[in-house]
């Protein structure tokens, strides 16, 4: 049975990343956005933990704990943000919140 | 004597000063004419005595201040009375004189009377400095002095309208006075470049030293110094293809005519050459001499037949000055150039006296010019008859006349120096001059009173001006005979302005004059037959002739008007509308263009602030992806 | 009096803050009072100037940005010398000519004084960076003048002019900067003081490319073509005083860019460029005074002309000899004096009228013989009529740059013919002939007011033009100076036997 | 099973973190208050909020710096920049911050969170600019950023919540890549300590393959920070936060997060650079010149004035990104002096638009601050004309005001570099952006006032406070020249006592 080596590891994060990647650039929802860069922090943390331990050096994986909590503050600010704009336009369509242009 | 130098040079601007700045403006004030003519008259006498004193002591120079300082340039204020300048003093001041008296008279109706005292005297001082500088600096203020007053001038009567060159070939007053200001600028770079020549091959605008540097430079240089003074006399004096606003300048008051256009400055080319003679008399330039002879010849014929059929008696006059002014040349260009110098002065006083006769008869006629309208004035004014009389028989060059001797002096110069073309050209050319101003003569005072039928009063001049021109008349008469005395003057100057006929010439001269002689009173002769008689032998207008191509030719003065005109000025103009459309279409429109092409490119670029998150996202996106596969690409490829 | 140089430039500045406490109906008084004190102080600075000394006098230095080299340093020679004077000559003459009537003359009266401490300012100064400073700074109240009093177009106009000139300068910055570098490479200090650049030797490419740098700058003001369209807007739509001082003073500023940089700092390039500059001025003369002709507006013909005014001044800058050089430094001054009248004039007759054309014109010698003497006095001088002040300068420009082409001079030379063309069609528009127009029978001739600004030009015209020694020495000298300097920094041998230097030494 | 870690205190070197304690302390200590007594005016706050940061201030000039003066775990790096660069961004926070005592209420100003938040803020940059450790880095950017977008959303209009969630929303992605990008950093060097990943690469630079990852990293890096420097093309955030967030905000943002942001990279970029890499130097060349040129032509077309400013300040960083780009000590003082003077100018000239802004009288249904509300102001009201001149002029980079001298030091940092071209590039650039700074001089001077602007005076917000703020900017934009050299000494002396790009 195959060795799972911190190549794969880093394959899956990048992966991910790219997912999350991805989902920023197609969504059109808000709260889908979110997500997206949700993933995408975590595929980073997948690929700090795997370094970390590659190298045995825990500065990697407390990089990971300290993204874990940045994206949880992120979270909660922006469902802040999130529930005041769905408040005044009832909905979380990027095409709809576009009044500044130019 | 020193004084005396600056007495005559200064009095006639003290004189211009009081008449405009003092009256400039005020309303007509008699005594401002009397004033002006007095301290012209000063002039007249200091020159005389400066003239003794250059024929018994020698001439004087004198600096009076620095001018020009710059780099190794140095040009004073400086003065030199030597034979030539004082000749040219004496003529000037005399003529100028006797002109301002007669302007008093001429011009005592205009309402700018003042005025034209100021300029004529101004005119006086600009000449004076011209004739007496000792550097060509100098000489090219007086220059372009004398152009500014002819500007002031002939454009006087500056109200009048624009009228079209059928109407009246000079345009207007103003047109004409600009024509002759432009047209002399023209000669005058010429004129600049003979001086930048000079500075830079000698270092110096010295007379002195320039004659005395002349003979070592290099024989291109010398050339090409002569040629570009030459073009600047050419200006001045109206040489072909310069001429044409000679005639054009009639349309100044016809004192001016007199005194600017006859006497003093259209001769101040001829000066030049003269002045110059040390230069135009080296072998070096012999080519240059040569071709001076020659255009002036060809201009004293090609006036001439202008003058056969001119009608306008100013204009009549105006072409037989420029014809003399061609003799003038040829002999200058021959080398005989104290003769032409003696003839300058002559022509000067005869000349004068033509214009003022003329004035006299337009003053007479209200200001008609056209000959055909005169006839038989001899009982209305017989003074002025008189007087033209003379002057014509001077400027016909019959015996005793002045005329006759400084003339045939030329005539037998050409002869002497075996260039036969030019002597034949020149005797026929005298023999023309004779028919047309008698012609003139004729027209005007003897035949029918034409001028009864159109309602003229004609009345001569008042007595004093008759009398003021006496000395001019005299002179036409007598000036001749004091030849031989001028030319012991002027041979004191330098041994290059000597001339003297070889013993052939001497032995034919009496042949030569007679048959000069001859030609004139043939010309006469034909004139009293076709335009003196009176009842049934009287003139009448022969339209055929008048239709003929060359009478069509001569009097659109060979189309050269024209010709300036289709291919000089009407080009110009549309050349210079062309280029202020290329100014600020092309030009100025690059520059706007620029400026609208950042606007564009800033309104277009501004598309892809749509407002929209998830396309800045994709910007920011598509950004960052772009950059990583650069980095990618380019980590791989080196 | 070592500080004289700084209180002429700070002083008009300085009252220019005091005068935001004028009330509006003294600010002109205000006016005349401080720029009449600036003249006098610039006719001291000449008074106690010596006259023998080619070199720079009355300097003063401070160290503003040690590290950087920037340091406020003044000097005057006898080239910026007589510019000065004309400045301040200018201005009052400017604030003279003012209508009382002018809508908001206080900020009008600022913002002259401002212009005139810049433009003291630029030709004092001897710190590159420093002039620079002035050098732009002059812009913004030029700016305000020509769009505040302006015609209809004046915001473009001014505008245009502003942007125009600030990005040639932008260039010239850089060469600025560049320059500076290269002296810290050469000596391991910063420097921008111009005396110091003078010492530095500069192979001959870096001298092209600085070259080019300063000529975007330079070439713009003074205006060169094919950069001189800003120029006919700005005097078109420009108050008289603005044209004034414009045409009088800020073009000058070109000019003498290039006398104070180019030349000295840059011998080489500036003999290599020759051909370029001989070629560009040639089409300003030629071409710009064909332009004047076709012109319909009297300003628009003045505008033009001074174009084709500054293409001389131009080609004698670049004559390497000295009666060139200070040929052209004297031009400046009479083309100043002359064109800065000329604008008067028009504008006199503009106030009167309202309108700036030709056409409506005609017969106004006979209506108003004094200004119709004045206006011919000034025309004769800027046609270059000996014994006026315009002769001097263009006869010696073209003596002197007939020592580098002989085509060339006869071409520029053409000027004395195309300048009296246009300049004398215009007389004949406006003012000979029949009036064209009954109103203009009524017209009054110059009064008080416009006579008192105008006499002083009449008289300089004519002074100069017959005894311009007094401001000709100097200018001399210092002209002689910069050409040793030249040819002493000279690395090209070419270069060296171009320079022409005089016998007579500067002494 | 790992072993009890135990680490003295001294080692600690807890001084190091007192600035950052200082600030979130203070914002503890307001949210403290609030829950004590509420409803305080909120002057008292902002009074509290100067005195703080000023203790601040004082004590990290205070600090004791070098290049070995690590601290808190070898986290924190106290060197010349770091205390530099606090000092610039507690200095501008205490001059914004009194741009709250405005005339006129505006609501976010009431609530104390706010000033809180702020300086919660404050202590995030400065986490950011005094470690060389990408954790602290992350850490303190995101701070900062979410108090930020916090704050910008707090003006509650519309606009605002639209510009904080754009905000927010590219800032997450933006942190997405830093992250990125320092993962991949670790994996190359196996640590997350800035100097030590210097040494590891150097190392490793001539390994086969390293290349990619390398350029791949710092790829994603330098997109994080183009973000936050607003580079094009991820600049679009810019303008609309600009315009959605208050004036004062605005201002703040032009010149706070930027130092910070730019201290950072040159930590990250220029060791890059000094390693050899050229393709970073390029990069950032490309993006510095066509940012500042784009901005520019955006700009030229703008109708509103603080939309106007948001552009010039985009170009302005593009302006600025070029000294990082060439990495020379003097590059890098002319990225301090720059922004020092570039700060006085905009405090000054959003203050000017601060004032002016009034909740209900709207001249243009979209924007605050169109041209035309400033049209004919030299006849309303001459001094505040004058003053906003002096502003744009300062800002178009027209001698003898502020940014002019930051703006030839850097053009001549780049002519010492050789970029002759790029130096001519930056000046064309100040002349385009001429232009537009021009454009409201025209409409103060040259233009009547409409009768909108006639009727009631432009200035409602003008209050003591604000009077003394725009004098102080006044003052420092127009003596400017006097300032400059100390400046330049202070500058240097403190990049030589740091450690960066090494």
């Amino acid at each position: 049975m195959l060795e799972i080596g911190v190549n794969h590891y880093l394959i899956l994060s990048g992966i991910l990343f790219s997912i999350g990647f991805m989902g920023v650039l197609r969504r059109k929802n808000l709260l889908m956005l979110f997500f997206a860069t949700e993933v995408m922090l975590n595929a980073v943390n997948i690929a700090f933990a795997a370094i970390g331990n590659y190298y045995g050096d825990l500065s990697g994986q407390m990089f990971a704990f300290f993204v874990i909590a940045v994206a949880a503050s992120e979270v909660a600010v922006g469902l802040g943000l999130l529930i005041v704009l769905y408040k005044k336009y009832g909905s979380l369509d990027l095409d709809v919140i576009s009044s500044m242009k130019g | 004597m020193e004084t005396l130098v600056y007495i005559a040079l200064f009095s006639p601007f003290v004189g211009s000063l009081f008449a405009g700045l003092l009256f400039g403006n005020s309303p007509r004030k008699m005594f401002t004419g009397w004033v002006a003519s007095a301290l012209i008259f000063v002039t007249f006498v200091s020159s005389v005595t400066l003239a003794y004193h250059v024929a018994t002591v020698g001439a004087i120079h004198v600096q009076m201040m620095d001018w020009i300082s710059a780099g190794d340039l140095s040009i004073p204020f400086g003065f030199v009375i030597d034979q030539i300048s004082v000749t040219m003093m004496v003529v000037v001041s005399l003529v100028s004189t006797i002109v301002h008296i007669y302007a008093t008279g001429y011009m005592d109706h205009d309402k700018s009377y003042n005025r034209f005292f100021a300029y004529l005297s101004a005119f006086v001082f600009a000449m004076m400095i011209l004739i007496m500088s000792d550097n060509f600096a100098g000489l090219f203020i007086g220059w372009e002095g004398v152009g500014v007053c002819s500007w002031l001038l002939v454009g006087f009567w500056y109200h009048k309208a624009d009228r079209p060159f059928e109407e009246n070939p000079s345009i207007s007053p103003s047109w004409a006075a600009n024509e002759a200001f432009i047209m002399n600028r023209v000669a005058d770079l010429g004129m600049l470049v003979g001086i930048f020549l000079i500075y830079w091959n000698i270092g110096s605008l010295q007379y002195d030293v320039v004659f005395d540097a002349m003979p070592h430079l290099a024989d291109g240089i010398l050339v090409s110094i002569a040629i570009a003074l030459f073009i600047g006399a050419m200006g001045k004096s109206a040489q072909f293809p310069l001429h044409t606003w000679l005639t054009d300048a009639m349309e100044g008051p016809t004192p001016v005519s007199a005194l600017i256009h006859a006497a003093t400055m259209v001769t101040a080319g001829v000066f030049l050459v003269i002045r110059a003679n040390p230069l135009y008399s080296l072998e070096a330039v012999h080519g240059v001499s040569m071709f001076i002879a020659s255009l002036g010849t060809f201009v004293a014929f090609y006036a001439a037949t202008m003058a056969l059929i001119a009608r306008d008696i100013k204009r009549i006059v105006a072409l037989s000055t420029l014809s003399q002014l061609g003799y003038m040349f040829a002999a200058a260009g021959l080398g005989a150039y104290w003769i032409a110098l003696f003839h300058l002065a002559a022509h000067a006083f005869f000349k004068a006296l033509l214009f003022l006769g003329a004035g006299n008869v337009m003053h007479a006629m209200d200001d008609e010019l056209d000959i055909f309208k005169m006839g038989g004035l001899k009982n209305a004014m017989r003074g002025s008859y008189i007087y033209m009389g003379i002057a014509s028989f001077a400027l016909a060059g019959l015996p005793i006349m002045a005329g006759f001797y400084s003339k045939d002096a030329i005539i037998e110069t050409a002869f002497n120096e075996g260039t036969y073309i030019i002597w034949g050209m020149l005797v026929i050319t005298a023999g023309m001059t004779a028919f047309y101003s008698f012609r003139q003569v004729f027209f005007s005072f003897h035949g029918e009173k034409r001028y009864e039928a159109l309602g003229f009063h004609p009345h001569d001049m008042y007595k004093y001006v008759l009398i003021a021109m006496a000395p001019l008349a005299a002179l036409a008469i007598s000036f001749g005979w004091f030849m031989g005395y001028y030319k012991d003057f002027i041979y004191g100057l330098n041994e290059t302005v000597q001339y003297e006929m070889s013993h052939t010439t001497h032995h034919w001269a009496w042949l030569l004059g007679s048959i000069v002689i001859a030609l004139a009173l043939t010309g006469i002769f034909l004139a009293w037959k076709k335009y003196a008689g009176e009842g049934e032998n009287a003139w009448k207008r022969d339209e055929k002739f008048e239709a003929s191509f060359i009478y069509k030719l001569l009097e659109n003065q060979y189309y050269v008007p024209k010709f300036y005109d289709q291919f000089i000025v009407q080009p110009y103009t549309i050349a210079s509308a062309k280029f202020w459309e290329f100014d600020k279409k092309t030009v100025d429109g690059t520059v706007d263009d620029l400026g609208k092409a950042c606007l564009n490119i800033g309104d277009t670029s501004r598309g892809m602030q749509n407002g929209n998150l998830s396309s800045y996202l994709n910007w920011m996106g598509v950004g960052a992806m772009i950059i990583v596969i650069i980095a990618v690409i380019s980590s791989v490829i080196g | 009096m070592d500080t004289i140089l700084s209180i002429l430039i700070f002083f008009p500045a300085i009252a220019g803050f005091v005068g935001f406490g004028i009330t509006k109906g003294s600010a002109k008084i205000y006016g005349i009072a401080v720029a009449t004190i600036e003249l006098i102080l610039a006719l001291l600075l000449w008074m106690q100037f010596d006259t023998s000394n080619a070199g720079m006098q009355f300097t003063e230095k401070v160290a503003l940005i040690a590290d950087f080299g920037i340091s406020y340093n003044v000097g005057v020679d006898g080239i910026s010398l007589f510019i000065v004077v004309m400045a301040a000559l200018i201005t009052l003459l400017g604030i003279i000519l003012l209508r009382p009537d002018t809508k908001n003359m206080k900020n009008m009266i600022i913002s002259l004084l401002f212009l005139e401490m810049t433009m003291v300012g630029v030709f004092l100064t001897l710190d590159a960076i420093i002039f620079y400073l002035f050098w732009e700074l002059s812009l913004v109240p030029m700016l305000y003048i020509v769009g505040a009093w302006g015609g209809k177009d004046r915001v473009y106009a001014a505008v245009k002019f502003f942007l125009y000139t600030f990005a040639g300068s932008l260039v010239m910055l850089v060469g600025l900067l560049a320059m500076a570098y290269l002296y810290h490479q050469a000596n391991g200090v910063w420097s921008f003081s111009i005396l110091d650049w003078y010492t530095l030797p500069l192979t001959e490419d870096q001298q092209f490319w600085l070259f080019l740098a300063f000529f975007a700058g330079f070439a713009i003001k003074v205006p060169m073509f094919p950069f001189h369209t800003w120029l006919p807007w700005a005097h078109g739509q420009a108050p008289t005083i603005g044209s004034v001082i414009l045409a009088a003073v800020l073009l000058k500023m070109g000019t003498y860019g290039f006398v104070r940089f180019s030349l000295p700092i840059l011998p080489d390039a500036s003999v290599t460029f020759i051909p370029l500059i001989m070629a560009l001025s040639l089409i300003m003369v030629i071409y710009t005074a064909m332009i004047a002709f076709a012109q319909k507006d009297m300003k628009q013909v003045i505008a033009y002309s001074s174009v084709s005014h500054m293409g001389i001044i131009m080609l004698g800058v670049f004559a390497m000899n000295a009666e060139g050089l200070g040929g052209s430094v004297f031009l400046m001054l009479s083309h100043g004096i002359v064109s800065g009248a000329l604008f008067m004039l028009v504008g006199v007759i503009y106030e009167r009228t309202g309108t700036k054309l030709m056409s409506e014109f005609g017969g106004l010698a006979a209506v108003m013989p004094i200004y119709a003497t004045v206006f011919g006095l000034m025309l004769m001088a800027s046609v270059g009529l000996p014994l006026t002040i315009g002769f001097v300068g263009e006869f010696l420009v073209l003596l002197g740059f007939y020592k580098i082409s002989a085509i060339g001079t006869i071409l520029a030379g053409s000027t004395i013919i195309i300048g009296s063309v246009y300049m004398l069609a215009l007389f004949k528009k406006s003012f000979f002939g029949p009036v064209r127009h009954e109103k203009n029978l009524a017209l009054k001739d110059l009064d008080k007011r416009e006579l008192t600004a105008l006499i002083p030009l009449v008289l300089i015209v004519v002074w100069l033009g017959v005894y311009p020694k007094p401001i000709l020495g100097p200018i001399d000298n210092s002209a002689k100076h910069i050409l040793t300097q030249m040819e002493a920094k000279a690395i090209n041998p070419a270069t060296k036997e171009t320079i022409i230097l005089s016998k007579k030494e500067a002494e | 099973m790992l072993e009890p870690v135990n680490i003295s205190l001294e080692s600690l070197n807890l001084v190091t973190l007192m600035p950052m304690l200082i600030a979130i302390g203070g914002g503890l200590l307001i949210l403290c208050i609030d829950l004590f007594k509420d409803n305080i005016h909120k002057s008292f706050y902002v009074a509290l909020t100067v005195l703080i940061l000023l203790i601040d201030l004082m004590v990290t000039m205070g600090l004791n710096f070098g290049v070995e003066e690590k601290g808190f775990f070898q986290v924190l790096l106290i060197d010349g920049i770091a205390v530099l660069s606090q000092a610039i961004i507690l200095v501008a926070s205490m001059l914004f911050i009194p741009l709250a005592l405005t005339s006129k209420r505006f609501h976010e100003y009431s609530y104390p969170e706010f000033f809180a938040l702020f300086m919660f803020m404050i202590a995030g940059f400065q986490f950011m600019v005094s470690s060389d450790n990408l954790i602290l880095i992350f850490i303190g950017l995101e701070t900062a950023s979410l108090s930020l977008y916090t704050l910008i959303a707090m003006h509650n209009r519309s606009n605002s919540f639209e510009a904080a969630v754009k905000y927010f929303t590219m800032g997450a992605l933006a942190a997405g890549f830093f992250t990125m990008g320092s993962a991949i950093l670790y994996g190359v060097s196996g640590s997350l300590e800035l100097n030590q990943i210097a040494t590891a690469i150097s190392d490793r630079l001539n390994e086969p393959g390293i290349m990619i990852l390398l350029l791949g990293g710092a790829g994603l890096l330098l997109t994080a920070f183009a973000f936050k420097l607003s580079l094009f093309p991820f600049h679009t955030w810019a303008p609309d936060v600009y315009e959605g967030a208050s004036a004062p905000l605005a201002g703040y943002m032009s010149v706070v997060p930027k130092v910070a942001a730019f201290v950072v990279s040159m930590r990250i970029f220029e060791m890059f650079i000094n390693l050899q890499i050229e393709w970073v130097q390029s990069m950032i060349i490309f993006l510095s010149v066509i940012t500042m040129t784009l901005a520019n032509l955006m700009a030229l077309v703008q109708k509103d004035v603080k939309r106007m400013l948001a552009y010039s300040s985009i170009s302005h960083a593009g302006f600025v990104m070029v000294a990082i780009a060439l990495a020379t000590d003097k590059s890098n003082t002319g990225v301090f002096l720059y922004y020092t003077l570039f700060m006085f100018t905009n405090l000054g000239a959003f203050t000017m638009l601060w004032v002016s802004r009034h909740k209900d009288r709207v001249h243009h249904e979209r924007f605050d601050h169109p041209y035309e509300k400033f049209s004919g102001m030299i006849k309303i009201m001459p001094m505040g004309a004058v003053i906003m001149a002096l502003f744009m002029l300062s800002l178009a980079g027209v001698p003898p005001f502020s940014i002019f001298w930051g703006k030839i030091y850097l053009m001549s940092a780049t002519v010492d570099a050789g970029y002759l071209w790029l130096a001519v590039v930056m000046g064309l650039n100040s002349a385009i952006a001429a232009y537009y700074y021009l454009k409201l001089i025209v409409y103060m001077f040259l233009k009547e006032p409409t009768d909108a602007v006639k009727e009631e005076i432009v200035y409602y917000n003008v209050s003591k406070p604000l009077m003394v703020v725009l004098g102080f900017a006044v003052f420092v934009t127009v003596f400017s020249i006097f300032m400059v050299n100390p400046l330049i000494d202070y500058i240097s002396t403190m990049l030589q006592a740091s450690s960066f790009g090494i």
